[in-house]
């Protein structure tokens, strides 16, 4: 087959030509029994810390997440920050920023796999794991906001002896239909690299995990047929997931564009979601990584510096495609006069909660913009795991400004109100972050994540030729 | 007006006359005691969330010595085309076709507030605890309206437990409704006679003619909402 | 309801089991959690799910406004206007419309106690059958030293024990409520006796007046009869298709009338006599007539910068109530409640007689000659009497002199000095906790009775009172009580019972030409109830007015103050009456009109003003007068003289309830005991000092602050 | 290495998993008692008897016809007949007991709406519904019984099939929900 430059290869600077490329994971290959035995290394070892970890993260979640919730169940949403006009707070403000997360999960890892981004091979599993736990965050809040979440069920469509049917004209049934078209298609997405794997492990684990292994590896042997169908599937799969994060991404947007509400009735808010969804879920891949490479054994050898460097790159470029469309909907709303919009944008860089509108400015656009170009920067882990973060907090803002800020500012200035989160709210909150961390953890621990044959195959197919003198990377392409 | 009420069914229908309303309130507590609106207390009032179906808008015009307050009563303006209906998972928020009002099904409602959101007038208020009312005062509690327990939203009905039995009182007389016949709590109540409510559809209906006085214009209606609520501009300084 | 919290607490325990199943067949009936009781004798008018209703007559304030009250299954549901009511015509006003969280109470008194002056370990409950013969001990008393002390309405009540009173030489029942001092009852009745030569109180016909001049009338929220006169207000507007009435008015602080009005006129207090007779000077010139008398001496432009107004405004607005066909001067409220209020309020009626404004539609009508309260100069020498301990019984209905009356005058002290107190109140009121024993009359929709004479009423009314609901409690129709212990005590009056009373005082009625007769009393009692009380179908109102003509008066005019430390101070009542509505939950959530607060006591001071004392929303300001402090938030309201602060009345409460205690502070601590000629309370002479306490209390408003202020 | 049991033959997994299936069942078929089953009423009164004598429903429910509340007789009423007629058995001394006692009789009530639910019988007498059609046949019945799946599905297909033209305000929300 043809050997191939690749996308990235093309934005090689002078230089790069110096650096070694054994740097490169992909140059930098191990024998295979080697690899297998680190990544099962990965995932048999737990240190005490681990436990501490695992106790304080699952205690996180029954206090603050199950507690709390329950404890507002008990009481009344009265515990919360809520009040005329604001009647959504920070529950769906981080509704949209766990499905913004995990929306760009799965794509990053989709969309690199279409475009045969030979970078992506060693993270896309952590980035499709964020999705999955991402969504199971995030698909809490829609359960947890409501006033009587015990009869959630009006909700799904199901023959019934009221002869009633959800709405389907609201924004809200649509939104349950696409998470949970989003949650199965990445589920399965996540699943169908992960067979191989799964059946590595089985043939290295004995007892109960093996029993388990043995189950979900579905009887995987390795045969051609099955390497050809797994990778078709897959292919399929990479290529149906985008436009489906796309639509699902966008229904999360029309919660709002579709509504009556000054300053979320806006036709960009699509492509703007689901370029800030992107932003934040890229970035968050970035901070995950770094979180694995530095707590995980061997991951410095899988994940490398090239790695924050491209998924560096990506940052910026979503960065900047997002300050585009932040001031598109802030010029056309500025500039189509509408009072109360005009009021909402002055309120947002003027009010009170002004601060929101500006850490959100500086997070996502002016510190990506002052950081990013430089290579130096984005090479050091820990730098891009502080520049992420505060991409995520950006992002955050963006969202909280758009809900409560936008809510509490509307066409009656008689009927303005201010809201603060309660201490109820921020609990619950901060429990989803502990179910995701904690789900990640223990699942850092069952599953391999690091896809092992993805870099085993990609260590194959990539090698050092001699060109005259120098040594040159080379590709061959596999498919 | 014409073109904007054509093709949305007429039924009932409230006229505020800005000029006659005094800003008093006498309409947002008989309305409060008729419909079981639970009283809050203070820190929920002034947490922002006092439960008022309706309530004055009290803007200030003008500036010290000219100044003057702009009453301005709103209460749900049962919008022919209500932003609240669409957004509704559950068909909680509903439009009642027979009566052609905005209504809200409570047993329904799961209390996504959406339809709170999406109401420019701000006319819905959420349950955010259970009615706190001790005995015996929960004795004067009409057993005509529901007692809200906490996570549903609620709104002004047009007293629509008046309306209903109104219609079949009239139905098993064989008769039909007469004009004033029906009126809601808070039209029962004003004391300067503000509030005229009554069938749309009827061309004779006091409300009717009402409703084509010159001063008539109603809330927001460049959302096109379609409001069944016409607001009578008032006179002098402090119009509306 | 016992019934359905029942069954949620069981829904509560029952958990997961029944709740399922309850979901899989659609909620079936949880049917055995309930129990039902029919009654044991149905009565006949009575069908369960359908409404009964009652006529009545509405007992939260004085004015008298007929109701019809909404009952089911014996219990009252809602209360509205009674339509044929000559008074309210079918409407009625906040307080009236709440006035069943008075009857279900959980604060009230549940039967009769001896209560000991609040001496909690010798307070116990006691029957009826033993405070009988205390109650009659006490009448056996000389009867020079038994005092009475009743509420403003001119009710069945005060009739009885006015007769009690006049045949055994006792003094005549006072009637005072810290409402009727603000309204300035008795200065309005004692100018119209010195301006027309009969002592009555005005009636002002709003409905058809083309301009109308308030003078501190705050007649749509509380003054003599909100309902009566919003309705009027209304017709005044928009009843005539091509005149829209034109109201101006004159007040320092803006209530709710004025804030309605098409001008207000920011006066100081104190300058509207001043201000009366400037225009009275000016609407002659306009008219060219003779200036009077009182007038001749007075510089109008001086008057204006007295007043702190423009000069040119004031001819403007003499020019058009000189040249309309009906205007209309409103004396009341603050500008008759100072030091010349009499003066004043002469002054102002003046304007109408120039105008001739008199005995016709739009203009000033009298109504029937009784007087109509008692002013507060009596009741100071009540305070003196009992000072002087010659006040041996001292009994107490409908009023809460504790609460309402100015701290200086020390009636709590002079209490002390009355061996027996009895009060007949409904609630464990102020006063109620100082008296020996608390004899609980019925709540007012548990009891008959009748009303008289109604302050707004544009002909004889006599409006019914009956009970709709059973007596919820051990209390006691306080007229039985008393008739009871007079013929115990060896003076009983010709009466059996309460309802006999009643049916003997209306039988004149039966001929007197009302709306309907009977031959025979039980059939007119009965229409009577029905109907909601008697009144005849014509306008009957005194059209044979002629002034007297106007006495030249000299005003002192505003006091001076120092700058940004002296303040004009305005007490005024709100939708809680003379503090009575505080226990009525529905009342205190209600937003006040023009501030949108609740549930509180605030301070109204103009923004400009704050500014410069460095005041800000919801700080806590000590307000201080010569007679007293008191501690309360501020609101910067913007319709008030930058010289004036304004605090509202009815809150701060010690006793009452839940819903009542603790809230807010009492103006009452920062009044006078000063009276006018009139001797009503001079309380709008008071010049007050603020100062910050550095504590901030927020204020529960309804409006948003930063939508309607722009301040965070 | 010793063999180890699968996971779901391990002893304690197995006692949990019928434990579990206990709580379930027994949930259920509680809860179907509870709900399901005819109250206990403070006199077993025979519903048969009297109708099989001709007497008419509303002769003691009277308020059927003429508002939402068809009414329970009082004392009263029952013993305006039964001081007359019938008076020997246990149930009717009960009766008197209460006579005596001039108590109103604790009825447990059969036939209830849920919450939220404004159900006026008032207007489907008048439209000619009998009795029987919601509940029950009353002459087979002794203590009254709840009749089965009247749920709002059941509500809404007579409203469809006994007045189709009247479908738009017999479907309305607010017919029966406010």
């Amino acid at each position: 087959m043809a050997a191939e430059t690749k996308l990235f290869g093309k934005l090689k600077t002078s230089e790069q030509e110096h650096e070694d490329p054994k740097e490169q994971l992909m140059f930098d290959p191990r024998p295979r029994e080697e690899l297998n035995r680190m990544v099962m290394e990965m995932m048999t070892t737990t240190t005490r810390k681990f436990w501490l970890w695992a106790i304080g993260l699952g205690a996180g979640v029954v206090v603050l997440l199950f507690g709390a919730w329950g404890y507002m169940i008990s009481t009344g949403m009265w515990v919360t920050g809520l009040r005329r006009p604001i009647y959504w707070g920070v529950f769906i403000v981080t509704f949209v920023f766990w499905i913004g997360i995990s929306h760009a999960g799965t794509f990053v890892s989709a969309i690199l796999r279409v475009f045969k981004s030979e970078f992506r091979r060693p993270f896309t599993r952590a980035a499709e794991l964020m999705t999955t736990f991402g969504l199971a965050a995030g698909a809490l809040y829609p359960l947890i906001h409501l006033g009587r979440v015990w009869v959630f069920y009006f909700m799904v469509p199901y023959p019934n002896a009221r002869w009633l049917w959800p709405n389907f004209r609201s924004p809200l049934v649509w939104d349950l239909l696409a998470i949970t078209t989003y949650l199965l298609s990445s589920t399965i997405y996540l699943y169908l690299p992960l067979v191989p794997d799964l059946a590595m492990a089985r043939d290295r684990t004995t007892g109960i995990r093996h029993t388990a292994y043995k189950i979900l590896a579905l009887g995987w042997r390795g045969t051609e047929a099955e390497w050809f169908r797994l990778k078709k599937a897959i292919q399929i799969f990479a290529f149906a997931i985008i436009p489906v994060m796309f639509s699902v991404h966008t229904i999360v947007s029309w919660d709002f564009a579709v509504s009556q509400v000054a300053g979320w009735h806006s036709t960009i808010f699509g492509p703007y979601f689901i370029i800030g969804a992107i932003l934040s879920g890229v970035s968050a891949v970035v901070t995950i990584l770094y979180v694995l490479r530095s707590s995980l054994k061997h991951m410095d050898y899988f994940l490398r510096p090239e790695h924050f460097d491209a998924l560096g790159k990506l940052i910026l470029v979503f960065s900047m495609s997002w300050a585009y469309f932040f001031f598109n909907d802030y010029l056309l709303g500025w500039y189509g006069g509408e009072a109360a919009v005009r009021q909402i944008l002055t309120v947002h860089a003027t009010g009170p909660a002004a601060w929101v509108w500006y850490t959100m400015l500086i997070c996502n656009i002016v510190i990506p913009w002052l950081t990013l170009w430089n290579r130096k920067i984005r090479r050091t882990p820990w730098l891009m795991f502080i520049i992420t973060l505060l991409i995520n907090v950006g992002m955050y803002m963006e969202r909280y400004t758009i809900i409560p800020l936008t809510l509490g500012h509307q066409r009656t200035p008689f009927d303005w109100g201010v809201y603060t989160p309660q201490p109820i709210e921020i609990s619950i909150v901060l429990g989803t972050f502990c179910l995701f961390t904690f789900l990640y953890l223990i699942m850092s621990r069952l599953i391999p994540l690091v896809p092992v044959w993805e870099v085993q195959e990609g260590q194959v197919a990539h090698s050092l030729r001699k060109v005259g003198k120098a040594e040159v990377p080379s590709v061959t392409e596999l498919d | 007006m014409a073109e904007v009420s054509k093709g949305i069914a007429e039924k009932w229908g409230l006229v505020v006359d800005q000029d006659r309303c005094t800003g008093c309130n006498a309409c947002v507590v008989a309305c409060s005691m008729e419909n079981n609106v639970p009283f809050t207390g203070e820190d929920n009032v002034a947490f922002g969330r006092g439960t008022y179906w309706i309530y004055n808008k009290r803007m200030w015009e003008g500036t010290y010595p000219e100044v003057a307050p702009a009453f301005q009563p709103v209460m749900c303006q049962q919008c022919g085309s209500a932003p609240c209906e669409p957004v509704c998972p559950t068909f909680a928020a509903v439009h009642s076709e027979e009566e052609q009002i905005n209504l809200q099904i409570y047993n329904r409602c799961i209390g996504t507030r959406y339809c709170a959101n999406n109401c420019p007038y701000h006319a819905r208020q959420f349950n955010f605890e259970d009615p706190n009312i001790p005995e015996p005062m929960n004795s004067y509690l009409n057993p005509d309206v529901t007692v809200r327990r906490r996570g549903v939203m609620e709104k002004c009905t047009f007293c629509v437990q008046r309306i209903v039995a109104g219609r079949q009182t009239a139905s098993a007389e064989d008769r039909p409704l007469r004009d004033g016949e029906v009126t809601p709590a808070c039209v029962a109540a004003c004391p300067s006679d503000a509030l005229v409510f009554g069938d749309l559809s009827d061309p004779n209906s006091r409300v009717s003619q009402m409703a084509q006085n010159e001063r008539q214009y109603k809330l927001m209606d460049e959302l096109g909402t379609r409001p069944k609520v016409t607001y009578l501009k008032g006179g002098g300084r402090n119009g509306g | 309801m016992s019934d359905k919290i029942t069954r949620r607490n069981f829904l509560k325990i029952a958990g997961a089991g029944a709740a399922i199943s309850a979901v899989l067949t659609g909620c079936g009936p949880m049917s055995r959690y309930i129990v039902r009781r029919p009654y044991t004798e149905m009565p006949e008018y009575n069908q369960t799910g359908l409404n009964t209703y009652y006529a009545s007559t509405c007992r939260e304030c004085a004015a008298g406004c007929g109701i019809i009250v909404r009952t089911k299954e014996g219990r009252a549901i809602t209360i509205e206007g009674n339509p044929q009511h000559p008074l309210n015509r079918g409407r009625l006003c906040a307080r009236g419309i709440t006035a069943q969280q008075g009857l279900y109470n959980p604060d009230r008194v549940f039967g009769p106690i001896f209560q000991a002056r609040g001496d909690t370990s010798r307070q116990a409950r006691t029957t009826w059958d033993e405070v009988i013969p205390v109650v009659s001990d006490a009448l056996k008393s000389p009867a020079s030293q038994i005092a009475f002390l009743l509420g403003t309405a001119p009710d069945h009540l005060f009739d009885l024990v006015a007769e009690w009173a006049r045949s055994n030489g006792a003094p005549a029942p006072l009637r005072y409520s810290a409402l009727a001092s603000f309204e300035g009852r008795s200065t309005l009745q004692e100018a119209a006796n010195r301006t027309f030569g009969k002592p009555a109180l005005p009636f002002f016909d709003l409905a058809n007046a083309e301009v109308v001049f308030s003078f501190g009338a705050n007649f749509l929220e509380t003054w003599l009869s909100p309902v009566s006169y919003s309705s009027a207000y209304g017709d005044m507007r928009q009843a005539r298709p091509t005149r829209r009435g034109y109201l101006v008015a004159f007040e320092a602080r803006q209530s709710l009338t004025a804030g309605n009005a098409d001008e207000w006129i920011p006066i100081k207090p104190g300058s509207e006599g001043l201000v009366a007779l400037a225009l009275a000077r000016l609407i002659a010139e306009a008219r060219g007539d003779d200036v009077p008398a009182a007038a001749r001496s007075i510089d109008p432009a001086t008057v204006a910068e007295t007043a702190g107004i423009e000069p040119a405004k004031l001819t403007e607005l003499a020019r058009l109530f000189a040249a309309s066909e009906h205007s209309l001067a409103i004396p009341g409220g603050g500008a008759i409640c100072q030091h010349e209020g009499l003066a004043t309020a002469q002054a102002i009626l003046q304007l109408n007689v120039q105008v001739n404004n008199l005995g016709v539609p739009g203009g000033v009508y009298l109504t029937n000659t009784e007087q109509p309260t008692t002013s507060l100069a009596e009741v100071y020498n009540l305070v003196q009497k009992m000072n002087n301990s010659q006040v041996k019984v001292l009994f107490i209905h409908s009023a809460n002199p504790v609460f309402e009356l100015p701290k200086v005058l020390g009636f709590e002290e002079a209490l002390a000095k009355v061996p027996l107190v009895i009060s007949f109140a409904t609630f464990p009121d102020e006063t109620a906790m100082l008296s020996d024993y608390v004899l609980p009359d019925h709540s007012p929709l548990e009891s008959f009775g009748y009303q008289r004479m109604l302050a707004a009423a544009d002909r004889p009314v006599y409006s019914s009172i009956q009970p709709v609901v059973a007596p919820l409690y051990d209390t006691r129709s306080t007229a039985d009580v008393l008739l009871a212990a007079a013929a115990a005590a060896g003076s009983p009056l010709p009466y059996t019972d309460e309802v006999d009373f009643i049916q003997q005082m209306i039988v004149p009625l039966i001929s007197a030409g009302g709306f309907y007769t009977a031959p025979e009393i039980q059939t007119f009692w009965s229409r009577w109830l029905q109907y909601g009380g008697w009144w005849v179908t014509e306008q009957g109102l005194d059209t044979d007015i002629s002034a007297a003509p106007s006495r030249s008066a000299a005003f002192s005019g505003p006091i001076a103050l120092e700058e940004d430390k002296q303040f004009h101070l305005v007490v005024f009542p709100t939708q809680l009456g003379d503090g009575a509505g505080a226990n009525r939950p529905w009342l205190q959530e209600m937003p006040d009109p023009m501030t949108t607060l609740t549930w509180n006591t605030w301070v109204e001071i103009n923004p400009e003003t704050a500014d410069r004392l460095g005041i800000h929303d919801d700080d806590v300001v000590r307000v201080t007068t010569p007679y007293g402090a008191l501690e309360a938030s501020v609101y910067r309201y913007p319709a008030i003289r930058p010289d004036t602060i304004a605090i509202p009345f009815g809150q701060g409460h010690t006793a009452l309830g839940r819903w009542a205690e603790g809230r807010g502070a009492n103006p009452a601590a920062l009044l006078p005991a000063a009276v006018n000629e009139s001797g009503d309370l001079a309380y709008n002479d008071v010049v007050a000092s603020i100062a910050l306490t550095g504590k901030r209390r927020p204020l529960a408003r309804v409006e948003s602050r930063e939508g309607v202020y722009g301040e965070h | 290495m010793k063999h180890k049991k699968p996971w779901w033959k391990q002893p304690g997994i197995q006692i949990g998993a019928v434990l579990v299936a206990f709580i379930v069942i027994g949930g259920i078929i509680g809860g179907i008692f509870l709900t399901q089953t005819p109250p206990e009423q403070p006199i077993a009164f025979p519903h048969n008897r009297h109708v099989g004598i001709g007497a008419s429903c509303l002769y003691c429910h009277a308020g059927a016809t003429l508002g939402p509340s068809a009414g329970l007789p009082g004392i009263e009423k029952c013993w305006g007949c039964h001081q007359q007629v019938q008076k020997q058995s246990p149930e009717l001394t009960k009766l008197a007991g209460y006579v005596e006692r001039n108590e109103p009789i604790p009825w447990v009530p059969v036939a209830i709406q849920p919450e939220f639910v404004r159900f006026k019988h008032s207007p489907h007498v008048n439209a000619g519904l009998q009795c029987s059609a919601c509940h029950g046949d009353l002459a087979k019945m002794t203590v009254a019984e709840a009749q089965k799946g009247q749920n709002m599905g059941w509500c809404l297909q007579c409203h469809k099939s006994s007045a189709p033209e009247q479908w738009t305000k017999l479907s309305d929300c607010a017919t029966c929900h406010y």
